[in-house]
């Protein structure tokens, strides 16, 4: 089952790069959640997968029975997910407030303008200008 | 032997970020919080350098669990140095914030992000686990993420978003290789870790997966190509925020790449090492030329912290122990020059009101030895001996020329000839030159009108702003006058991080652990 | 205390001040190197000192004073005590003086530092000090814009070679096997594999410093700055910091072919070059400067040869050279601070009005002419001589010397008369305090002094120790006036004759070249404009592409080079394992179908172009995970994953729906989204193929096991899973909720605080 | 939404979410739960309060504001780790009641539970800090 497991994570990988690949602010979103689960997978499959035998230990036992699941990969996981939810609630939050502000989730407008110019992550169309009289 | 000093770091700045969230938002309250803590950091971090430089590995296991199952933290020579800095950083940051927070990003826990960002950066210092590596990477971004976004404008968020997106990218890209690390070895534990790698049959997947850790750490460190985050963020936050993460943020994953690069993937440095000689190269001369090109004094500064991660990574990918001395003494010297800068850079933005060079200048006239203040940390950074950066520069260059690697030393010095045009082009700009409106405003005299500058200081706010750039640049000054205690201190980093036996000793030894048994 | 408040009292009148204290310590220096002099030159000693400074890199601060360094020593701070004499004067009532003259002091500081400096690195740090402080100093009248592009211009230059410079010490110092001078003099390294390779490094670092050809071009735009900081820096001492050091290095690098022709094409082509360049200025100031080159190129000139009489001639030429032409710049200054010009075709007549200067002038520019018994006359005589002797390029080193010493006999004349005869009836502005016009007369009147006294002098035995550094042949020179009949005499004849010719004519001579085509559109400063702005445009358009303000390049960059790396290591390091593909079969059915869903789902959101759809299959992709979770032995990461979902699809829903109308805004399939959707997919195969490869590898579960094996008997916990998390790796687990806490601190913040949104200011004192 | 059903529904549900979520906070040393859980299904009941009687009403019944509940977490968990250095051991590490160990009551009173109390009020909060600060940004 790893095998496929593995294919599968390569292809959410291939959709959530996809998706941040747009020009779209929430599909960018919307893959870094996808990303995250994929993420999350590696992490899974790197404890290698086992079948119904959840890491318990049963009552009146001391020892979990024999070829129980590894459950470190699954604490980490778990920790992973926690913080992937902190970190995409922000980024949700933020987004929200940026349209607020610019008025847009086209990334490439979230960029400035969309012209060339050297101070692009700022729109400062200005510097162009002047930059030349400079030298 | 337990340590509990090394957890102080942590558990201070921790403590103190959630006192500042409850206790009442008044500048004096909030403020003497961040000072005292911060200063208490200095002290705590100096004895920890103390220990560490005696030549022990100062290592705690948490919760009692012996070393490869707990997580351990660990500190090093490495480590305690860059907690010292840290720690210095983080009380001139304190100082500064006195006078450039405003009121509303105090009210709305400006401190205590601080505090947790502190908190990060400490534990990523320490933390002897990948994994909790990982965990502190986070706390430092989430509180990046708050400092950056903190009662920003529009503007402000542009930049937010982007330093968002591609951080959040890295954190997931080095899940994944720490994921895929385990799945091969079966470790968390850095130590184990270490002795664990090399026993991997496909030694060319860990090679592959080293990569991957090289992109993830190389994103945060802001390499080439990867920096773009940092220069579209680092000159929009307040002067505080921006000099903080200059000084700190980058570094954490030059360290990183420090860490992982000389304990873990040692075992095909003709592969991985020359992949990160070329980004260095590649790093100090594209960050050198953005810098070149730019009118924005933040963002001029910015460029040339990606230019300087690449001095870096240089001495870290010619491998060899000289080169490491010169890239850690270099790491070391650039956190003060750095945060210094942009302390400096935000006395001069706030005068003009504008962060535009062509709209300053004036400044030598009216305020010769704040200009002084300037020169010392720009020609530091620009190499100018004796200050700390020809030192550095000095022992990174003469590392690469001993390995004959002609390439990247030609590299390293054109950017250092680049660097000096762009710290005399603000100089010429912002000091000699007359100022375009205001011939005579003095240092503190308010922006006219029409910008968001602040109002006028008191006596009390213009010391804070001076006060934490002239510790900076008398440190900047001691380093390069009698860099002598730095340089041993470096050489000692550097012999620890070529032979790591001494870590791994000290972190599986340290109880009689069933994996060292069964590992030999 | 008020930092702001502690400015330097600089309008007070003080200035005086600070030049009599730079006046104090130059003084104190000559002293204590005139106290040197009898052991070194008459018993050829060499004094070493060495201070502990940096043990770790095995610097130390170690001085060497032998007949070279002395006599720059002696040059430095005599003609430093005398310029500071002359400042006192000149800067009085300058607002800025005492900063001036503090950097000033500085330099001469550094400047005695770099000639007496016996470590290589020692050497350089003092050697960059003189670059900066002559920076700041180039640009005293900072207000100008071409005072300010004249200073960057020098520096830029200067601390371009001054890198190179640094490579060539790391090498040399490696080759010699030491960093002490003492040490490197002592072997030849033409041998070594690196000499090429240190050698161009050296002659960069020296030329660009000396301002010899092709870096000649900043020392006379370097004029920018006052008159006495010309002659102190750019004429008397930093400028020959790099001859100097060539000097210096002479016995272990010299005696090659590269050397030789190297130096000897650079100097000559400086010497003669700029010996006409200097007969097409109106700028007095200018002119001396290209006299000044001209001196530079003579003496480059002879260090490439490698006879005891040559380096003999060179080191006499530099000292006739700083005493005249420190004087001439003085005078010069003196011009300027009177008559308020510096144009020769504006000053006329000052001769009655200012006799001291005009007697300076005269005694320094009949040394400078190499008119007998002045001392330039031996300088030139002993030139003259030994470029005949030179076994090699004989025509080569006469024509640079006859040629530009005729050049610079003809300046000589011309400017003792040009400014001081003819008429004038205003008498000029300003008279002219004692502190300006001893220092030239007396730097003038040694030149006097010095020829026919000079065997009785110290001179003669200072100069030959000086030599006797420089190579192992000791030279055997008389410094006599009289040599006797033979072409020596009749050539030097010959210069002074075609001095006076060319002075006679000067200004016919001098319309002709300014109107010339010799006024070349291509020239180094030229040169240099162009190949800073090409690379500013380069870096601009490396900027623009590279730091473009579009967050989709940035990302597609970053995982372009993933795939970019990933793929050469692929391809270099193949990780693959052979069996990629194996243990596909009897995989039941259900978790077939489960998978499907899971991809289904996932491609749903990409291809979606409703948000709700897209929000319900990511609800749906992170369910169907979550029971892989299940399935799998993880029902705690199961729920908290599914817990998490809905949560996450609350927040986005909440967000979403006031976000706009999710469409693409990439017009369809174009070739933009093919280019992501490869970059897409070849990410994914890494991920695969990685993820692959590592589960082929046997995995250690020495960790896991030791987890279960305590959980309960140590941890007191039946669910493994929580024990790790909240007992084996808490310290995980404090981290997590520090960031979920942080993150709900800062949305809040993010919220509620916004100022510049809704017009008004957001105000603290509304707070509850 | 202003319904009299909703809102009585509401306070036996809340009641009744709560039980459960604290039972699956107490049950995780166990059985699948824990803080995070609890935390979670605590936030979801205090979201359905919000949807019944508004965000002033649910501001009131948390007592703490939610940022504190948050920051008070990160304390319990704090302190939970360092209650071990009174004993001369390091940060984290558990202690158990005496009582526990020898089986005579139930609950695991120890700090392994104060640190997972952290981890459910210091997500409880944090959850709730981000849903209310959105909702009344409407």
């Amino acid at each position: 089952m790893e095998v496929v497991l593995c294919i599968l994570t390569g292809l959410i990988v291939a959709c959530a790069i996809y998706l941040m690949l747009d020009r779209n602010l929430v599909k960018f979103l919307f893959g870094l959640v996808l990303m995250s689960n994929a993420a999350n997978l590696i992490l899974f499959s790197a404890g290698r997968l086992t079948l119904n035998s959840p890491a318990f230990i049963e009552a009146g036992e001391t020892l979990p029975p024999e070829h129980v699941a590894n459950a470190l990969p699954q604490a980490l996981i778990l920790t992973a997910i926690v913080i992937s939810f902190g970190l995409l609630a922000f980024s949700l939050v933020l987004s929200y407030r940026a349209y607020q502000e610019i008025g847009s989730v086209d990334m490439d407008e979230l960029g400035g303008n969309t012209s060339l110019s050297l101070d692009a992550d700022t729109d400062e169309r200005a510097v162009n200008n002047t930059i030349r009289a400079e030298l | 032997m337990d340590d509990w000093l090394i957890l102080i770091p942590v558990l201070l700045p921790l403590s103190t970020a959630i006192l500042a969230a409850v206790l009442p938002k008044s500048r004096a309250v909030q403020a003497g919080l961040s000072v005292a803590a911060t200063a208490l950091l200095v002290f705590v971090s100096l004895a920890i350098f103390a220990k560490a430089a005696g030549g022990t590995i100062l290592t705690v296991s948490l919760g009692s669990w012996p070393a490869p199952f707990g997580i351990v933290m660990v500190a090093d020579l490495l480590s305690a140095v860059m907690l010292c800095i840290t720690s210095i950083i983080a009380l001139a940051t304190a100082v500064y914030a006195i006078a450039d927070i405003d009121r509303e990003r105090l009210h709305f826990g400006f401190h205590s992000f601080l505090q947790f960002l502190l908190c990060g950066i400490c534990g990523a210092f320490l933390t002897g686990d990948l994994f909790n590596l990982y965990v502190w990477f986070e706390v430092m971004l989430i509180s990046s993420f708050a400092l950056l976004s903190l009662g920003g404008g529009k503007r402000q968020l542009y930049g937010t978003i982007k330093y968002i997106a591609l951080n959040l990218i890295s954190t997931l890209l080095l899940l994944s290789a720490i994921g895929l690390l385990y799945g091969m070895t079966g470790h968390l534990n850095l130590a184990s870790l270490a002795v664990a790698v090399p026993q991997v049959e496909n030694a060319n997947l860990v090679t592959a997966t080293a990569i991957l850790f090289l992109i993830a750490f190389g994103i945060k460190a802001a390499v080439f190509p990867l920096f773009f985050w940092l220069p579209a963020s680092y000159h929009m936050p307040p002067v505080t925020v921006s000099a903080i993460f200059a000084g700190l943020l980058t570094k954490v994953g030059v360290y990183a790449l420090y860490r992982v690069f000389s304990l873990l993937f040692t075992h095909d440095v003709e592969w991985t090492h020359t992949i990160l000689l070329w980004v260095a190269g590649l790093t100090m001369v594209t960050g050198v030329l953005g810098a070149a090109v730019q009118q924005n004094i933040r963002r001029i500064l910015s460029f040339h912290i990606i230019s300087q991660i690449g001095y870096m990574i240089m001495g870290l990918a010619l491998f060899t122990k000289a080169a490491i001395l010169g890239g850690v003494f270099y790491t070391i010297h650039h956190i003060i020059v750095k945060a210094n800068l942009f302390f400096i850079g935000g006395i001069v933005e706030r005068r003009t009101g504008n962060p535009f060079v062509r709209n300053m200048g004036g400044l030598y006239r009216v305020a010769p030895w704040f200009s002084l203040l300037f020169l010392v940390p720009a020609l530091s950074l620009a190499g100018i001996p004796p200050l700390s950066g020809f030192w550095a520069k000095f022992l990174v260059i003469r590392a690469g020329l001993d390995e004959q690697a002609w390439l990247i030393v030609a590299a390293a010095l054109f950017t250092g000839l680049m660097t000096i045009y762009s710290m005399l082009k603000i100089w010429n700009e912002a000091f000699w030159k007359r100022n375009p409106e205001r011939p005579d405003a003095s240092l503190f005299d308010a922006p006219p009108h029409g910008s968001h500058g602040a109002p006028p200081l008191s006596r009390a706010a213009q010391f804070c702003l001076l006060a934490p750039c002239a510790l900076l640049a008398a440190l900047t000054i001691w380093i390069g006058l009698w860099p002598q205690p730095f340089l041993a201190v470096a050489d000692q980093i550097a012999d620890q991080l070529m032979n790591n036996e001494a870590y791994v000793q000290a972190v599986l030894h340290s109880r009689q652990s069933p994996l060292v048994e069964t590992m030999r | 205390m008020n930092l702001t408040r502690l400015r330097l009292p600089a309008h007070l009148p003080v200035s005086p001040l600070a030049a009599w204290v730079g006046a104090a310590i130059s003084f104190f220096f000559l002293v204590l190197l005139l106290g040197f002099l009898p052991a070194v030159a008459r018993d050829g000693e060499v004094i070493r000192l060495a201070i502990e400074w940096i043990p770790a890199l095995g610097i130390d601060l170690s001085f060497r004073i032998d007949g070279l360094s002395l006599l720059f020593g002696l040059v430095i701070s005599f003609v430093g005590l005398l310029i500071f004499v002359y400042s006192s004067a000149y800067f009085r009532g300058d607002p800025e003086a005492t900063r001036i003259l503090i950097v000033l002091v500085a330099f001469m500081l550094a400047m005695l530092g770099l000639v007496l400096a016996d470590h290589l690195i020692a050497l350089f740090v003092f050697w960059e000090l003189t670059t900066i402080t002559s920076f700041i100093l180039i640009g005293t009248r900072h207000e100008d814009a071409l005072a300010r592009r004249n200073a960057l211009q020098a520096i830029l230059v200067t601390a371009g070679g001054g890198l190179c410079l640094m490579a060539a010490i790391i090498l040399l110092g490696e080759a010699a096997g030491s960093y002490q001078l003492s040490e490197i003099i002592t072997r030849d390294l033409t041998d070594h594999p690196h000499y090429s390779a240190i050698l161009t490094l050296v002659l960069l670092g020296c030329l660009t410093k000396s301002a010899l050809f092709p870096f000649h071009f900043w020392l006379p735009n370097a004029m920018a700055a006052p008159t006495p900081i010309s002659a102190y820096l750019h004429s008397a001492t930093m400028v020959k910091a790099g001859l100097y050091l060539l000097a210096r290095l002479h016995p272990s690098l010299a005696g090659t072919d590269l050397w030789f022709w190297s130096l000897a094409v650079t100097g000559g082509i400086t010497a003669v070059w700029s010996s006409i360049q200097a007969l097409k200025q109106r700028d007095l100031k200018l002119m001396l400067a290209y006299t000044t080159v001209m001196a530079l190129g003579t003496i480059a000139l002879f260090l490439a040869a490698d006879s005891g009489k040559a380096l003999m001639a060179a080191l006499v030429f530099l000292l006739v050279h700083a005493l005249y032409k420190a004087a001439l710049f003085m005078v010069v200054g003196n011009l300027d601070k009177a008559a308020g010009s510096r144009d020769w075709s504006v000053l006329k007549g000052l001769r009655r009005f200012m006799p001291w200067t005009f007697a300076a002038a005269v005694l320094a520019a009949l040394s400078m002419a190499g008119v007998p018994p002045f001392f330039g006359f031996i300088g030139k005589e002993i030139l003259i001589a030994a470029s005949l002797a030179v076994p090699a390029g004989t025509f080569w080193f006469t024509g640079a010397v006859v040629v530009s010493a005729a050049l610079m006999a003809g300046v000589a004349f011309f400017l003792m008369t040009s400014p001081f005869f003819g008429d004038r009836a205003t008498p000029p502005k300003k008279r002219l305090s004692a502190a300006m016009v001893v220092p030239p007369l007396l730097l003038a009147a040694l030149g006097l002094i010095a020829g026919p006294f000079a065997s009785f002098l110290p001179i003669t035995p200072l100069l030959q120790s000086a030599a006797l550094s420089l190579s192992r042949e000791a030279p055997t020179i008389e410094l006599t006036l009289w040599h006797g009949f033979g072409p020596v005499l009749y050539i030097s004849i010959g210069i002074l004759l075609a001095g006076a010719a060319l002075a006679r004519f000067f200004v016919p001579v001098h319309r002709v070249l300014y109107h010339s085509p010799g006024k070349l559109s291509l020239t180094a400063d030229r040169v240099y404009d162009g190949i800073l702005h090409g690379l500013l445009s380069l870096a601009e358009v490396l900027t623009l592409v590279l730091q473009n303000g579009r967050q989709r390049f940035y990302v597609m960059t970053i995982f372009s080079t993933l795939v970019g790396l990933i793929g050469l290591t692929a391809l270099n390091r193949s990780f693959l394992p052979p069996a990629l593909l194996g243990g596909i079969e009897g995989i039941p059915l259900y978790q077939w179908i489960l998978c499907a869903f899971i991809a289904l789902s996932v491609l749903l959101i990409v291809f979606s172009h409703s948000r709700m759809l897209a929000i319900c299959a990511l609800g749906t992709a992170g369910t169907g995970i979550a029971l892989f979770f299940v399935i799998f032995s993880a029902p705690d990461v199961a729920m908290t994953q599914f817990m998490t979902e809905i949560l996450v699809v609350i927040i986005l829903t909440l967000v979403t729906l006031r976000l706009p109308v999710f469409h693409n805004y990439a017009p369809g399939f174009g070739a933009g989204r093919i280019r992501d959707a490869a970059i897409a997919i070849a990410s994914g195969v890494c991920v695969s193929a990685l993820m692959l490869s590592m589960v082929h590898e046997p995995v250690d579960l020495s960790v896991s096991d030791y987890y279960g094996a305590n959980s309960y008997t140590e941890a007191k916990g039946r669910n493994i899973v929580n024990v790790i998390l909240v007992d084996f790796r808490a310290m995980d687990t404090l981290g997590e909720i520090v960031v979920v806490a942080i993150a709900g601190l800062a949305c809040h913040a993010l919220i509620k605080l916004r100022r510049y949104s809704r017009g008004q200011r957001f105000d603290a004192r509304n707070l509850p | 939404m202003n319904s009299t059903i909703l809102k009585a529904a509401t306070r036996i549900l809340m009641a009744l979410i709560l039980i459960f979520a604290i039972y699956m906070l107490l049950r995780g040393h166990d059985d699948p739960g824990g803080g995070f859980i609890g935390a979670l299904i605590t936030s979801a009941a205090f979201v359905l309060y919000k949807f019944a009687y508004g965000s002033e009403e649910t501001r009131k019944i948390m007592v703490l504001d939610s940022r504190g509940i948050s920051m008070l977490g990160i304390g319990c968990a704090i302190a939970a780790g360092l209650m071990s250095l009174f004993t001369g051991k390091t940060f984290l590490t558990g202690l158990w009641l005496p009582a526990y160990v020898e089986g005579r009551i139930p609950l695991p009173v120890s700090t392994v539970l104060l640190f997972d109390i952290g981890v459910y009020l210091a997500v409880t909060g944090a959850v709730l800090t981000i849903v209310l600060a959105l909702e009344e940004d409407r």
